[in-house]
């Protein structure tokens, strides 16, 4: 499932939209995507994974003038979260975050994620990022989501 | 009574272990890895020795991989001190007339490091001459995980043979 | 298996402690959680990942002051080790090793790990860490450790 | 598959020999290794992962003198690339790219990748990475290689 993030949900990190026909994209064996959710046909053990490249031009922190005190840094965050009929709130199963304070003119990086998971039949996932516009959107090979059945 | 679970005995000392209860001291190797467990009871297992670019240390195992010997950082100009042996993981250090300057702080006996050509450390005339040697460009003590030997650090030995400089306890000591 | 890290073996860098029940950790098909250790049931290849997130408070090395030598980073290391019956020492499967050198008045970052590995019944995985101080137990999504057969 | 890094294609990052038998390393179930190529022995779905560790020392980005403009950062980045009889030129599965300015007097850090891919019996797998003075093959649990059918 490939990238094209646009935000939506409220009290969360915005959600991530995929592309998922095109390209490296597919979905098979019954996983259905929509609207921004992977949804898992049968109940069983998935292996969920995603990577977000970020990318930015420096912030605050990383400015450097004599006598600086320590700026506090920026963050990149990935959640991968659950959304499932059986309980009224989404349930976060996989989160990377990882301080930003470079001196550089700009900067780029990765974060990714992967793990096992029991999911039931309809339960959804998503991806939320805490700021849409520092993701890499711009080549599937850098940010990607998805989940098979083991 | 005899196992069949136990590898890289010598051989030629089977007959250890041919009357119950009887043990005889055998001198297993290491070196070896087991290639077929032994099929009756009583039977040999079959061991081989590890393949060039592998090792095995102990002995009386039945491991049946031997595992890979590590490679020395060229672009950390560092150079095999002892080349990888059957028994023995490469040690890796740094050429006469270079000094190790480990790369992060604290320093550890695994920390990766460089080599670093040595300053040269006049030692105040009534000392004798300081060896190349310490941390960082200049001349001191070994970091941990390295002895002074001759005129540089060398890491200390981590196989079974051999001695354990004092320096090198931490590492070498359990011997 | 989700994150109580406290430390033990010698020799070594100290191993995590896991919770094994409690919230999305769970074992299941035999496969074992023991003092550490996650203990596998059958011989066969397994998947073995983890990611710990690290976090601290600024280093030296990170101290900008006019004519500053260049400092030496600290570092963060992560080891997934297996000890085994068939041979009388661990074996490191997996390392994540990243030099810290933040700028910024704190710092967290994750570290992730993950491949196949030809295993033993019997054998035994355990997570090591550089520094047990430094790791980030405070949410299990963030800090796990897992293995499935394949 | 563990690393012995030596330049090859051209117009692409060069990419790395690995060691195939040795140590951790193993193929099975016809899955192939010659020449920095993993070859699929069987169509299906596959999980390829890999994790390439960098060290270097530092660059001028890092360089921090009083009124310095803000430098460009060099770069790490690591691209598990396909090449397949089906058409003519590599197509690129997955790619970890970061930047890299760092203010200590050296630094190490690994990155890692990790996707399902549905691919031919044929199809050919390589790791390319931008500098190959930069990779880490010092030892097989820092830098490695792996794909698996599901």
């Amino acid at each position: 499932v490939k990238q094209t993030p646009t935000q939506h949900l409220k009290n969360q990190f915005p959600a991530l939209h995929w592309e998922h026909e095109l390209g490296l994209a597919f979905t098979k064996n019954r996983m259905n995507y929509t609207n921004k959710f992977l949804v898992i046909p049968e109940s069983g053990d998935y292996f969920v994974y995603s990577q977000i490249t970020f990318r930015g031009t420096t912030s605050a922190c990383g400015n450097i003038s004599p006598g600086r005190q320590q700026n506090k840094p920026d963050s990149i965050i990935v959640v991968i979260t659950k959304v499932t009929d059986s309980y009224p709130e989404p349930s976060q199963l996989l989160t990377g975050t990882k301080s930003v304070c470079e001196i550089s003119s700009n900067w780029f990086q990765p974060l990714y994620l992967g793990a096992m998971f029991s999911l039931q039949e309809g339960d959804k996932l998503m991806v939320n990022v805490s700021n849409i516009s520092l993701v890499d959107y711009t080549k599937e090979d850098k940010t990607f989501f998805g989940a098979f059945l083991l | 009574c005899c196992c069949c679970r136990c590898c890289c005995w010598e051989l030629g000392l089977r007959a250890a272990r041919l009357a119950p209860g009887v043990t005889v001291p055998v001198t297993p190797r290491g070196g070896h890895y087991l290639k077929a467990r032994c099929t009756e009871h009583c039977g040999d297992s079959t061991c081989l020795p590890c393949p060039q670019g592998t090792f095995l240390a102990r002995e009386n195992h039945y491991n049946e991989r031997c595992t890979r010997c590590q490679a020395c950082d060229e672009e950390a100009f560092q150079v095999a001190l002892e080349n990888c042996s059957a028994v023995a993981d490469t040690r890796c250090g740094c050429a006469p007339g270079q000094l190790v300057d480990c790369a992060v702080r604290p320093c550890t006996a695994g920390s990766p490091f460089r080599c670093l050509p040595c300053l040269d450390c006049k030692p105040p005339d009534h000392h004798t001459p300081m060896p190349c040697s310490g941390r960082d460009n200049g001349c001191g003590p070994c970091p941990p995980g390295f002895y002074e030997h001759s005129d540089g650090c060398m890491s200390c030995p981590t196989s079974i043979l051999g001695s354990c400089p004092e320096p090198c306890a931490a590492v070498c000591g359990w011997r």
